[in-house]
């Protein structure tokens, strides 16, 4: 059984449908890549799961549990964490202020949630970075720090959005690594990202979308041959 | 552990104590009961707007519901105005949820429009329901305490219960949530925060302290009407500007804010003649295109660009 | 930028710190002058009769000194303004100023009836004597505050003194409308006259409050006529006044009389604004230029003379005001507060806005029974109407339709 | 009954025309807020200082009001694009915790220019009396003034032609693209600081034409401006940001709102309406008149 399952899942915005009748399961512990071409609908699955807006129709259950009517911040609490694709630091809070931001999740006390800070801080290589506030942090750094301040909240599920995009071949290198080193620790992860390459490197599985819909499902290499796919990605042409 | 920070919030207390010792002359007293009036509605103002960034335009309904409680209690029952600081908060919270209620639903400057309509509204309301609050009549009563010293201690403890009970709840689990919302609300709710639950917990604080203010403006100041205690410019935006002037998101900010508002503006208006409106018009201008956040919040970014040193939190908690 | 920032706030810091230490040191005070303190609104919305009553004390000072009346003994009297921005907290801090620091000897001004409210409580509780020049809320010297003394200014519940004679012999009205801003002095006037009223069985057909600064009075007006009143009672600010007249005119609305219950209506601006709209509207009024009381029209002429501006009833209470004070301080056995207290419990004089004594009656303290009269406007002239003895024209009731005019 | 239909005719008539002016000061706010995004508490000030430069056009020069409204346009054009160089548009520079300080700002603006005037103006309340101030149009017992006739043609003439200039010139497109998407507006080579400041002045421009036009029937004091400031975001945010007609057929809901809640509930009344209209929009209708027709 797996650990989120949707079923049938549709958005629409007025009368765009940017979700149409979507379905997959997530294994415990494994990494699920979603890809698709620019405004295929990826984070907008994401943001159905994350609750920010209401679903048009489908269901979505979480370890059994039906969750697409919960408030958006009850999802954090169950056990699902999120980044953003445009991410959104805490600007005026330091690094460590915002990783105990996500901290205080599971504690009140204040020292615990800084002592958690550091933990996931040291975790995620910003340890040199940590009174600096986020507002002044280079890109890179403020990915990794959406990171850092999810997995503060302890997430059983973490849902990772483009969080390669934009960085150079040695700093995704290290997006990976930490990635990996996440999935390590026993985190499940789905992560949407545009570039195949990275995908194809850590993903257990992907599904492919392209306007809403399901493309194709599988292990790396059979998505990446699919012909659906290399069109929805090339164009006609070459398919 | 007697860091620096407590150094000074005791240096400062003694000092607070000790002023109407060393300032004998009544006048001088006035204004400081009006700067702790000031400071008591700023840093209310701060909790909300400041810490949470929910930038309110009707903290006048507070004030003057907490002044109405005040005033209403002697009118219809006879009873001491001073039960008002009982009353006042209290009236000044309950008018809070269904205003946060309906604010809430909205943000950034909708927010801001909303607060605005909202403390109009009660200013309109209790102009024309003159049965039940005398409307433009206004309410007068005779004061029981006449002297100066006794209003200040008791100022000056309202003044200082807002400013504990606001360092606590910043300085606690809810003040990393409140700041998290100013800074990013999707954010905040994607970290598990439940945004208008915590909102709600600033408001509410808000709202008391800022009633609590209004009912002692009442008791001390012995009059009061609509148009006064409601509002618009010289109430919900003279608190913006008191905060904005000594320091957003800064534990004392607002207290510097209030004094430098209340002993300016009676400087101007009392060396300046008729023109001092608008040398303090000009004055706001400059704060604000110069010092936007105050003078507390510039001196700590000062204090950072001098020293180099990594400054502990920033941008308020 | 930065630079900008670091030098702004050590210049605020720097200013703040001498604001405290010279608040600290309190004003050198010259002991050869009998200070007087007058809180008017000089900034703000009120600014233009804080204005022309400060002008008029101004005058009245200049007269005086020219008779000598402004030493007494070897002290010279100082009159010493405070501007109160028509705010009551603002006006709380100028009575303590002038008080405690400027040690004035006694206190007038109070435009407003929210600061006249404030300025006389804490004269009240600092023992300082207190004129008042407008402030016409009922209440003020309802509260047996011994300092406290109203001369120039009649409760706002009786202006209608007059009028209610007149109403009584001519009018006779079966019903009436009542309309008034929603201000202090609105909602205390149209009380006191509904509840005469009442009393007097005449029927209320209308009664409404409005916000003031409205463009557009048509659909209230609209609504009363449909009530057809034989009389509107009206309480309303200069331009509230006149929009309300002209649109009355522009509307066809015939009624018997229109009475102003003073303030606006009464004003040279309402004509200039309302123009023939303004003919055969009647008001309530506590003085005009051509009353009987001798020196009237003389202050009239000598203050559109100097300052190119008509006066209207507002100037004419500050000026008789500082005669009062004048004749009180001269009179004064000592000039503590206790001394002028009884010294202007004492007066009894003429002036421009007849004569002023300070007496206890129906409930009110150190307050004097006002002379009030009923005026009624033709072409462009305020005339006196009533009472038949100090009349200067006929009444015109009731008034000519607009359509035969 | 016949009463009962006059009252209510004279009623609509009344506030439909009222709505007209309205709209005219509100579109200016639309115009400002909608590209600009900020919250303007300035701009019942811009009325004022429009009405005062028509007041001192008809006075000293005897300038006729309504021509003296074409140089009050272009004067507060021109102080508008000043406002919005040299002031608001310095705060995209400076950090604040807050965003809102610009509304501040422009609190700080009105009080400059409200105190400014009165320094030279005094409190005294003025006006302008011309021959047709008080002319009537009768339509059996209902009346209808004369200038706010022409007042309300004059306003629907602006509020077209300021809605061609945005739909078919490119000054007006940039104007627009920069309202939808400043960043995007500016990826296109639209100059933003040139735009919001043409923006500015052009509001300010419109806020001082409808000034101009209730001139010649109202009056004036350095406090009126306040009347305006508060109606014109009602109408802001119920026309929806940025509507040009939205702010239009606000404007006229406003006027009538008032003026039947003036007629059937209570004058004193009346500006709650407004609010509470105010607020229901804000909650249940967030993109105001506008988003009704663009379903």
């Amino acid at each position: 059984m797996g650990i989120l399952e949707a079923r049938g899942i549709t958005k629409r915005f007025g009368g765009l449908t940017a979700v149409n009748e979507l379905s997959f399961a997530v294994d415990k512990g494994e990494i699920f890549g979603i890809i698709g071409p620019n405004g295929s609908g990826k984070t907008t699955v994401f943001n159905m799961i994350s609750r920010f807006f209401p679903i048009t129709a489908g269901e979505i259950y979480f370890n059994d549990r039906r969750i697409d009517a919960l408030p958006a911040h009850e999802i954090c609490k169950i056990g699902i964490g999120r980044t953003f694709q445009v991410v959104k630091p805490l600007r005026r809070m330091t690094v460590q202020e915002n990783v105990m931001a996500g901290a205080f999740l599971r504690t009140r006390n204040i020292s615990k949630a800084r002592r958690k800070a550091k933990e996931i801080i040291n975790f995620c290589n910003l340890d040199d970075y940590r009174s600096r506030a986020a507002m002044g942090l280079p890109i890179p750094l403020r990915k990794r720090l959406e990171i850092a301040r999810a997995l503060a909240t302890e997430p059983v599920l973490l849902l990772l959005d483009e969080t390669c995009a934009g960085l150079n071949p040695k700093e995704s290198e290290a997006a990976i690594d930490l990635i990996r080193r996440i999935r390590d620790t026993g985190v499940t992860i789905i992560i949407i990202e545009h570039i195949m390459k990275v995908m194809m490197g850590i993903s257990d599985r992907i599904l492919a979308i392209n306007f809403g819909k399901e493309i194709a499902m599988g292990k790396p290499q059979e998505v990446a041959n699919h012909p659906e796919v290399i069109k929805a990605y090339l164009g006609e042409a070459y398919a | 552990m007697l860091n620096k920070n407590t150094l000074m919030t005791i240096v400062f207390a003694l000092v607070a104590v000790a002023l109407p010792v060393i300032i004998k002359a009544p006048y001088q007293q006035h204004i400081l009961i009006l700067v702790i009036i000031w400071a008591t509605i700023g840093t209310a103002w701060n909790l909300l707007s400041g810490y949470a960034g929910q930038v309110s335009f009707g903290h006048a309904a507070f004030f003057g519901v907490g002044a109405y409680s005040a005033g209403l209690l002697t009118l219809h029952y006879g009873l001491s105005p001073w039960w008002g600081l009982a009353l006042g908060p209290v009236m000044a919270m309950l008018i809070a949820l269904p205003i946060g209620a309906i604010a809430f639903r909205l943000r950034g400057p909708y927010f801001a429009l909303a607060t605005l309509a909202l403390g109009e509204i009660f200013r309109l309301m209790f102009l024309n329901m003159t049965g039940f609050t005398n409307g433009a009549k206004g309410i007068l009563i005779m004061p029981a305490i006449t002297s100066k010293i006794a209003y200040y201690y008791i100022g000056l403890g309202i003044l200082a219960a807002t400013l504990l009970v606001t360092y606590l709840i910043v300085h606690s689990k809810i003040g990393y949530y409140l700041v998290s919302i100013r800074e990013d609300q999707d954010a905040a709710t994607s970290l598990g925060i439940p945004t208008t639950f915590y909102k709600n917990l600033a408001l509410l604080p808000s709202a008391l302290f800022t009633g609590l203010a209004g009912a002692f403006y009442m008791n001390y100041v012995t009059f009061i009407d609509p148009d006064i205690v409601f509002n618009l410019t010289d109430i919900s935006i003279m608190v913006i500007l008191v905060v904005m002037l000594g320091g957003v998101a800064t534990t004392w900010g607002p207290t510097i804010g209030a004094a430098l508002y209340i002993i300016m503006g009676e400087l101007f208006r009392t060396t300046l003649g008729s023109a001092n409106v608008l040398v303090f018009g000009v004055l706001v201008c400059l704060i604000i295109m110069f010092l936007p956040n105050g003078i507390a919040g510039e001196l700590d970014i000062i204090k950072r660009i001098t020293q180099r040193k990594k400054a502990g939190l920033s941008g308020g908690v | 930028m930065k630079n900008y920032r670091k030098i702004l706030t050590v210049l605020l810091l720097l200013s703040f710190l001498t604001l405290v230490t010279a608040g600290c040191g309190g004003g050198g005070v010259s002991s050869d002058a009998v200070k007087v303190g007058v809180i008017l609104p000089l900034t703000g919305s009120e600014a233009m009769f804080g204005e022309m009553e400060k002008n008029s004390f101004d005058m009245a000072y200049e007269e005086l000194k020219a008779e000598g009346k402004t030493t007494i003994g070897d002290k010279e009297i100082v009159l010493m303004y405070e501007d109160d921005q028509g705010r009551q907290d603002v006006a709380r801090s100028a009575t303590e100023k002038l008080v405690n620091q400027d040690k004035v000897a006694m206190l007038s001004g109070g435009y407003s009836s929210a600061c006249t409210n404030v300025i006389a409580g804490s004269a009240q509780t600092l023992n300082t004597p207190f004129l008042i020049v407008t402030g016409s809320s009922d209440d003020i010297t309802k509260q047996g505050w011994d300092f406290v003394f109203r001369g120039t200014a009649a409760p706002a519940s009786m202006y209608t003194g007059a009028f209610w004679d007149m109403m009584e012999k001519v009018v006779k009205p079966q019903s009436v409308a009542i309309i008034f801003e929603n201000t202090d002095f609105g909602t205390s006037s149209s009380k006191g006259f509904r509840e005469e009223c009442q009393k007097r069985g005449i029927n209320i057909v209308f009664d409404q409050a409005y916000e003031h600064g409205a463009i557009d009075f048509k659909p209230m007006l609209a609504n009363l006529r449909s009530t057809n009143p034989d009389m509107i009672f009206a309480t309303s600010y200069v331009m509230d006044a006149s929009m309300i007249v002209k649109q009355m005119k522009e509307l066809n609305f015939d009624t018997k009389l229109f009475v102003g219950n003073g303030a606006g209506y009464t004003m040279p601006e309402f004509y200039q604004n309302a123009g023939a709209a303004s003919d055969f509207v009647a008001s309530t009024s506590l003085w005009v230029p051509n009353v009987s009381w001798q020196g009237a029209s003389e202050y009239y002429e000598k203050y559109k003379q100097k300052y190119g501006k008509e006066p209207d009833y507002h100037g004419a209470q500050a000026y008789a005001t500082m005669y009062v004070i004048a004749d009180a301080l001269n009179r004064a056995e000592d000039l503590s507060n206790t001394g002028i207290q009884s010294a202007l419990k004492d007066t009894d004089i003429q002036t421009i806005m007849g004569p002023i004594k300070f007496v206890d009656w129906a409930g009110f303290t150190n307050q004097n029974e006002p002379n009030t009269y009923v005026v009624q406007w033709t072409d462009g002239k305020l005339e006196v109407i009533w009472p038949e003895e100090v009349k200067s024209a006929d009444y015109v009731y009731p008034v000519p339709k607009w359509s035969e005019r | 009954m016949e009463d009962a239909w006059i009252k209510f005719g004279q009623t609509v008539i009344c506030g439909i025309l009222l709505g007209g002016m309205y709209s005219l000061i509100a579109i200016g706010m639309t115009l400002i807020m909608g590209v600009m995004k900020i919250v303007n508490l300035a701009h019942g000030a811009l009325v004022m200082v429009g009405m005062y430069v028509v007041y001192i056009c008809a006075t000293n020069y005897g300038i006729d009001p309504y021509i003296g409204m074409f140089i009050a346009m272009p004067v507060l054009f021109f102080l508008g694009c000043l406002i919005q160089k040299y002031m608001i548009n310095r705060l995209v520079e400076v950090d604040s915790i807050l965003p809102e300080n610009q509304v501040l700002l422009t609190v700080g603006i009105m009080l400059v220019l409200t105190e400014g005037i009165r320094l030279f103006f005094k409190s005294d309340y003025r006006s302008v009396v011309t021959s047709y101030s008080s002319d009537t149009l009768y339509i059996g017992a209902m009346s209808i003034s004369v200038p706010l006739v022409i007042g309300f043609i004059i306003a629907m003439a602006f509020t077209f032609l300021l809605h061609m200039f945005l739909t078919k010139s490119d000054l007006g497109k940039s104007i627009r693209a920069t309202a939808q998407d400043r960043d995007a507006a500016i990826f296109m080579g639209v100059n933003s600081s040139k735009i919001t400041m043409i923006t500015f002045g052009l509001g300010a421009a419109l806020a001082a034409a409808g000034g101009s036009l209730l001139l010649p029937l109202f009056y004036l004091f350095p406090d009126v401006g306040h009347l305006f400031t508060a109606k014109s975001f009602i109408i802001t945010i119920l026309g929806g940001l940025g509507s040009t007609w939205g702010a239009a057929i606000g404007g006229l809901v406003i006027g009538l709102s008032e003026s039947l809640g003036a007629t059937y509930i209570s004058m004193g009344y009346k500006d709650v309406v407004g609010l509470v209209m105010f607020i229901l929009v804000l909650l249940f209708l967030p993109g105001g008149i506008r988003s009704l027709v663009k379903r």
